[in-house]
């Protein structure tokens, strides 16, 4: 298989489109850039609409037109940018139109500034619109990553007519890495439930997400529930690197799990004995695992780009706040490797095996 | 000779078509439909189709014959 | 005898929830009987806006989607993009379209998107209980404005059809009104003019319908339709604003 | 060795963030597992900008280099911030045209070419970058000089293909001033 | 002490102006309009102004530009509206910029509905928007404390330079109850901090959140964190009703809590040991209590208004999600008093207390 | 020897963080002399966008806030409303104002909002790299519009002065040029007027000005202000397009 | 009776969210604890609409009241979606004007009020509310008809107050229906 | 007589002045600032305290004397 280098953000641009997706809808904002500006040179090539909108609230309402037309659909943004979006966020969940969100998140709160961030973790897995919903929520590891979970994520937003989120950050959008595409895929945009026109229909389809009466929202939700759980039994993604023997297990996705890599490669070679589990899916969060973890004895170190998100989840998992540390990075910086490195090390030894 | 119908049930007595029948044959009735709204009935004869009742009604209520 | 005036088949058979004598229904009617005459009930999908028309899509038998408050171009540009052969019409009261949405209007506008707008203008948000609009007028009193209009404070209310007249993009724009049987006609043929101007790929199309909020302006049916033809004509001329034809300007 | 872990850092249009590229290319082009990452200071153009490299055989973890073993700095501002960060047993390539003070450090090999100087002799001003690149490449065999000509050929827009020559050669010349 | 009947909504916006509120910025949205059509009658009285802005967006922004000029502001809006106010509210707080922002919460997602909800709970404790940012949640229980708590949210929202929010719903808003008013407050808009031209100063004043080097933005986030630790050390509150004896403690906000205090005197007029814990700070959360109580071996039973998102700080307080049940109730109605009833005397015969 | 053109003192001392020859710095000053001449520094609060200017908070020394991206005339009337005697303007590129932040620029102009808007056009998103504004030339190539902006697919530029001159609010509209000495001269004259007239409580005023992007435009410097005289102003027109005396319209 | 949980409920237009109100406020000026709720139908205008009031000598808990003891319902639908709820013991009054079939219910109070007859015969016809409100406070003692009155002063805007007393004839010819 | 004074660091070596002057006495150094730009500097008399160069100038890098 040939290997291409790309920007982690090339490589997702791309692998929507080969995963099928023609439409993208999308406002500038740093360090996502390269989606949108691909896709003005790449989806004019494959006979696919790039429109830049007036704003990313613009963008996103494009998104639920395009979903609730039937098409795979993407938009992408950063931080500010997503909150943004919110409303409409909420609107695809609310009227289950499927789509593609991309969050190359980046530091915040405010204007914030250009360097990566974990931030976010909250805003896309606990809902930063209003209402009871979830997103599927993807946050790739690397640049063949980027390829791969945009292809699942369009697969997945269809099959649940749910919005699925990409989450990552400026350091895996800019990073360049050598990826192997997937052969062009086409889809047509011909859902049953899509706005078409009638076209010979005896009942026209409806996208809404409106329940006036206290009952048609109370069952709009069941309905939403319901899928949700079919959801957190089947979708949960995680990596799980030598957690089975280790004593401290790290929990970690995107940047911070990378960094985490590398910490654990060292003291491995010190023959510690040190596990990473790597969410892949967010929402649904890999809870189960954690708890078999925390049943065996281990203990866990989350390491994240915040001042504290993913420990949540991790607690919630885990059942017990003090098996569970935390070392977080403000905005505005990555830890380093050394960091990472001497905080598992002290844990270790705070543990008595140092 | 034209004449019109009136979906009665549909009605919601708001009299707009009262007020433009050049031939000032259209009225309230006494009852009150399902909705609670007196409904507008014919109170005269000499309907010329004109047609502007059904076209001022909001509510769909009239249909016209010529 | 011949039936002369029918329902329309691209309105379904539910009853509106508008108050009584409210126009909204009038305009309902002229927009199915275009899409009846233009024969384009199977290719249309309508956008719903938040607005009294919250529920448009109950009452039309073609496929809609419902937008958020002030989104219904973007919502419909999203629709016509991916079926460019579909008829796509949104459908959107003053504070919709010129409050929260008026990005999102002028850059419809701006693009050409090969659409139509059924704007209603009723100088009032209706569905929330008569609050201020961009279009009331000054010295109206709305809940929001209780004691009239202040231009001093809030400034003056927002001419769309002149305001859009500047772009480069739009193909057709009018202003119509309801107030009475001959002006309904006229603002029919409007309608339909919109919708065949899009049906010919002629890009974006908007008409601006004066209509009624007896509720919210205290009056009743028929005199809100006298309001609408003293008060707000000479407010807001009716009137060709862009024609492909680049018949503009005047008085209708 | 296994894994070379290298920052590339200069003025912005120094040709900083290229030469990196290239090496995480020509990386690539050796089979290898590769990642490069930039980063730019707030000027919209001008001011610094560096990236980190890692040419690795195993699957790369951070690939935000804090501690490189490899240094190429194009100007004084980035040699200050970057060289006490150089590993033991690292190397430092600097670009002697303008950098006055030759940093003094232990265990680190550090060697100076004036890069500004051997581009204007090699008759176009922009390719100190490679000057300096062949010089790293000799003391460090992160890759082959041969990949990074390879690379060249999948970074250059087609129109820029005709460069090619004067960049190998300028490569070379960067290679000669290390292996003597 | 005259008791004036008034709705929530409105007891609120007077409760603002007695707390020296003269700057109201919002835009219209059901089931918070008394709220703007109070303040658009009453502030042309008080010498303050309403400005009804076009949008939540331009709603949000005026009262950055507003609280950032050092005055008392408010705006008001309901979840959607809410949602497209994140984006803002991520850059008061990272600002720091002082203002109280209302929610009265209706059903979701999306459009949804005009009923009640508790489904912002995340929305709001979390941040829906971007960054690593916290709000102080107050939640008030009755119409007299939608007076009492709005006059202490802009007594806080200044003291900590930090956006408050009143998380409310449909129904405490609708609502009308007698309320004691608090007397008329004038508070002059002259912060030290704040843009109001330089005046002497010698150094001018800035409102930003902006950090484009990685270290200023640490910074900014590290002063954020300082004061969030501060606040979660002296802004707890709750209502504690007979927890000490209860074998079941229900944690309910809001209108649940109302309908659980019916529920609970019930109960114990059939001798049960029912206690209600009832947040009154959303953030910080009062988990200290619930772990004490957990210590003390209670069990917990939290009612809300959704698919279950106050249930999760709680199992984090009590930390063991064991010892949680919970009953909601989706967007779109409310539970009723037998409902609850029902649940609590389950849950306490499964313990065998029946 | 008398010094005739100096360091205005409403600047402050930092450097720019501009591109060599960005015309952004030559408005910035003309701001600043217009603070001196008026001597309202001490009472002048700026608004900075997000765009190119973001950090113009720093290199003025009068007091400022960051306004998130578009949303400037939202928080300028912010700050006005809390104190009406303070000079407010904001500094907005022509992304900020003409795309996301249309609503806020309309409806702050309808209000009549007394404060001062200075509109730096330069046809493209200086920040972000380059990627097609509102105001990007039919043809114009962007990262966004690659293959030139395509006026069948993306629409057309949008003309700000000539659509907020269709509303009653604004008291002052002017498009200026910083291309060379005398249109600079004559900007500053603009920028002057606006704020005199907010000071004397006149209203909402704007001045749009036609500004330089080597950088995107990839062009030099010289060339990039040929371009605006070329290519920008016959699409622009220079002139005033509202004025308190209702001098409007033409070419100046 | 220390708490009263009552329902009013009717088409919008029919003036219940008011006698709602007037309960609430005859119970606050009684010393008492009151909460009122109110709810709506879809329509803008016409269409169903109930509130709900509570009144105790105890602080309320919920103000959404499930299982009144008291019903006021001024139409059929009205009374079909509420009649069910009332608890054993409890009051219903409803509109007979507008009711055909007389509600059967075992344990519970039933009152009928030809309410818009008996409003004609007041003279006005919007008054039919107060003639059954008169009735239902007979049948439960809520509050004191006195109360009610005094509410109507501050319920209603001043320019309405000449229409005081015509409320209170029409709330006393309530009243008399069911003192006999 | 006039003059003008060049605050060398500030300049970022755009030539705008060098363009507008009318006496082309302005020219680029052959040295760098600390920013790493060529700056501007006199390369003949004749000042006629226009101010052209100042006044183009997007870095506030000239004053004029006169
Ligand atoms: C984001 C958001 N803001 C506000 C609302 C509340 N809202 C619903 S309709 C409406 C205004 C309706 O007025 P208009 O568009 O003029 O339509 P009309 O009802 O007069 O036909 C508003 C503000 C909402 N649903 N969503
Ligand atoms: C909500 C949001 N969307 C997008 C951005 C990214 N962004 C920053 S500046 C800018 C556009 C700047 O262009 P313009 O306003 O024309 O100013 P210029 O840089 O050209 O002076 C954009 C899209 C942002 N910071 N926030
Ligand atoms: S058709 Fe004309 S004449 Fe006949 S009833 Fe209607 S309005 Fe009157
Ligand atoms: S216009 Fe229509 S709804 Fe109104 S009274 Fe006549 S028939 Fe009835
Ligand atoms: S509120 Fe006004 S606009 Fe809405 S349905 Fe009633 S009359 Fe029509
Ligand atoms: S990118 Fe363009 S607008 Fe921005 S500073 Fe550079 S030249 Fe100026
Ligand atoms: S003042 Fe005039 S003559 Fe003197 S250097 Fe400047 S441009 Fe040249
Ligand atoms: S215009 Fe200013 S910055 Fe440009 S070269 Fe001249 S002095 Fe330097
Ligand atoms: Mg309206
Ligand atoms: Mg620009």
């Amino acid at each position: 298989m040939e290997r291409v280098m790309m920007k982690g953000n090339e490589a997702l641009a791309e692998g929507a489109i080969r995963a099928g997706c023609r439409y993208f809808f999308g406002y500038p904002i740093t360090p996502q850039n390269e989606i949108p500006e691909y896709m003005a040179r790449r989806m004019p090539e494959v006979g696919g609409v790039f429109l830049q909108a007036e704003s990313e609230v613009s963008a996103i309402n494009m998104v639920y037109g395009a979903g609730g037309a039937g098409a795979r659909v993407l938009t992408s943004s950063s931080s500010p940018g997503i909150s943004l979006k919110q409303e409409g966020i909420s609107y695809l969940a609310g009227a289950q139109v499927p789509c593609v969100i991309v969050n190359v998140a980046r530091g915040g709160p405010g204007l914030g500034g250009l360097n990566p961030s974990q931030a976010d973790y909250f805003q896309a897995t606990k809902g930063g619109g209003h209402g009871d919903y979830r997103l599927l929520v993807y946050a790739p590891g690397n640049a063949q990553e980027m390829v791969d979970l945009i292809g699942l994520a369009f697969d997945k937003a269809e099959a649940y007519r749910n919005p699925v989120m990409i989450l990552t950050d400026a350091i895996m959008g800019q990073m360049m890495e050598p990826v192997v595409l997937p052969p062009l895929r086409t889809v047509a945009p011909d859902q049953p439930w899509a706005t078409t026109g009638k076209r010979g229909r005896s009942k026209p389809n409806i996208i809404n997400s409106l329940g006036l009466v206290g009952e048609d929202l109370e069952r709009i939700n069941r309905e939403l529930q319901a899928k949700y759980a079919r959801m957190a039994a089947s979708e949960v993604r995680y990596e799980a690197d030598g957690v089975e023997e280790a004593d401290l297990v790290v929990v970690a996705y995107g940047t911070t799990s990378r960094v985490a890599r590398s910490a654990i490669a060292r003291l491995r070679q010190e023959k510690k004995k040190v596990g990473l589990l790597r969410p892949i899916t967010l929402w649904p969060f890999p809870q189960q695992i954690l708890a078999e973890l925390a049943t065996a004895g281990k203990r866990f170190l989350v390491v994240e780009m915040s001042a504290g998100q993913l420990v949540e989840d991790v607690i919630l998992g885990v059942n017990d706040r003090e098996k569970v540390a935390f070392f977080g990075k403000l905005n505005g910086t990555v830890p380093t490797v050394r960091e990472v490195y001497d905080r598992i090390r002290s844990l270790l030894s705070e543990g008595g095996e140092g | 000779m034209a004449r019109i119908t009136i979906d009665e049930e549909r009605c919601k007595g708001c009299e707009l078509c009262v007020s433009v029948c050049p031939k000032k044959i259209l009225g309230m009735s006494e009852r009150l439909n399902s909705q609670g709204y007196h409904f507008v009935e014919t109170i005269g004869d000499g309907c010329i189709g004109c047609a502007f009742c059904a076209r001022i009604c909001p509510d769909v209520v009239i249909e016209v014959y010529k | 005898m011949k039936k002369v005036f029918a329902y329309p088949r691209a309105l379904s058979q539910r009853r509106t929830h508008y108050c009584p004598g409210c126009t909204h229904g009038i305009i309902h009617r002229l927009v199915a009987e275009a899409i009846d005459d233009l024969g384009i009930q199977e290719r249309t999908v309508g956008i719903a806006p938040v607005g009294c028309a919250v529920l448009a899509y109950d009452y039309f038998d073609v496929d809609f989607q419902e937008a958020a408050h002030g989104r219904a171009p973007a919502v419909a540009t999203g629709v016509k993009r991916v079926h460019p052969d579909a008829v796509v019409f949104s459908y959107q009261g003053d504070g919709d379209l010129a409050s929260i949405g008026m990005a999102e209007i002028i850059h419809a506008a701006t693009r050409g998107e090969n659409i139509t707008v059924i704007f209603v203008n009723n100088t009032v948000y209706g569905m929330t209980g008569g609050q201020m609009a961009p279009t009331t007028l000054p010295g109206q009193k709305t809940t929001t404005s209780p004691y009239g209009r202040d231009t001093a404070t809030v400034g003056y209310p927002i001419r769309v059809c002149e305001l859009l007249a500047t772009l480069d993009g739009p193909a057709y724009l009018e202003r119509v009104s309801v107030h009475d049987p001959q002006h309904i006609l006229k603002a029919g043929q409007a309608i339909r003019k919109a919708f065949a101007l899009q049906v010919a790929g002629k890009g974006f199309s908007l008409v601006e319908v004066l209509s009624s909020c007896p509720t919210n302006w205290g009056m009743t049916p028929a005199e809100a339709l006298r309001h609408i033809k003293e008060t707000l004509i000479p407010y807001y001329p009716l009137g060709v604003y862009r024609a492909p034809e680049e018949v503009t300007g005047g008085d209708a | 060795m296994v894994t070379h872990e290298i920052i590339c850092a200069g003025f912005g249009g120094q040709g900083v963030m290229l030469i990196g590229q290239l090496l995480a290319y020509g990386g690539m082009i050796e089979g290898k597992e590769v990642t490069w990452f930039p980063s730019y200071g707030p000027e919209m153009r001008g001011g610094t900008a560096n990236c980190s490299v890692v040419i690795s055989a195993q699957p790369i973890g951070s690939p935000v280099v804090a501690e490189p073993d490899g240094l190429i700095a194009m100007n004084g501002p980035s040699l200050v911030r970057f060289k006490g960060a150089v590993k033991p047993g690292g190397v430092i390539v600097y670009n002697s045209s303008l950098v006055a003070e030759a940093p003094e450090l232990q265990g680190v090999r550090i060697c100076a070419v004036p890069a500004n100087e051997l581009a204007r002799e090699l008759g176009n001003d922009k390719i100190g970058n490679m000057v300096v690149l062949g010089a790293f490449l000799g003391l460090t065999k992160a890759v082959t000089v041969a990949s990074i000509e390879a690379a060249l050929q999948q970074v250059l827009p087609a129109r820029r293909h005709h460069l090619i020559p004067l960049n190998s050669a300028a490569l070379r010349k960067g290679l000669s001033l290390v292996e003597g």
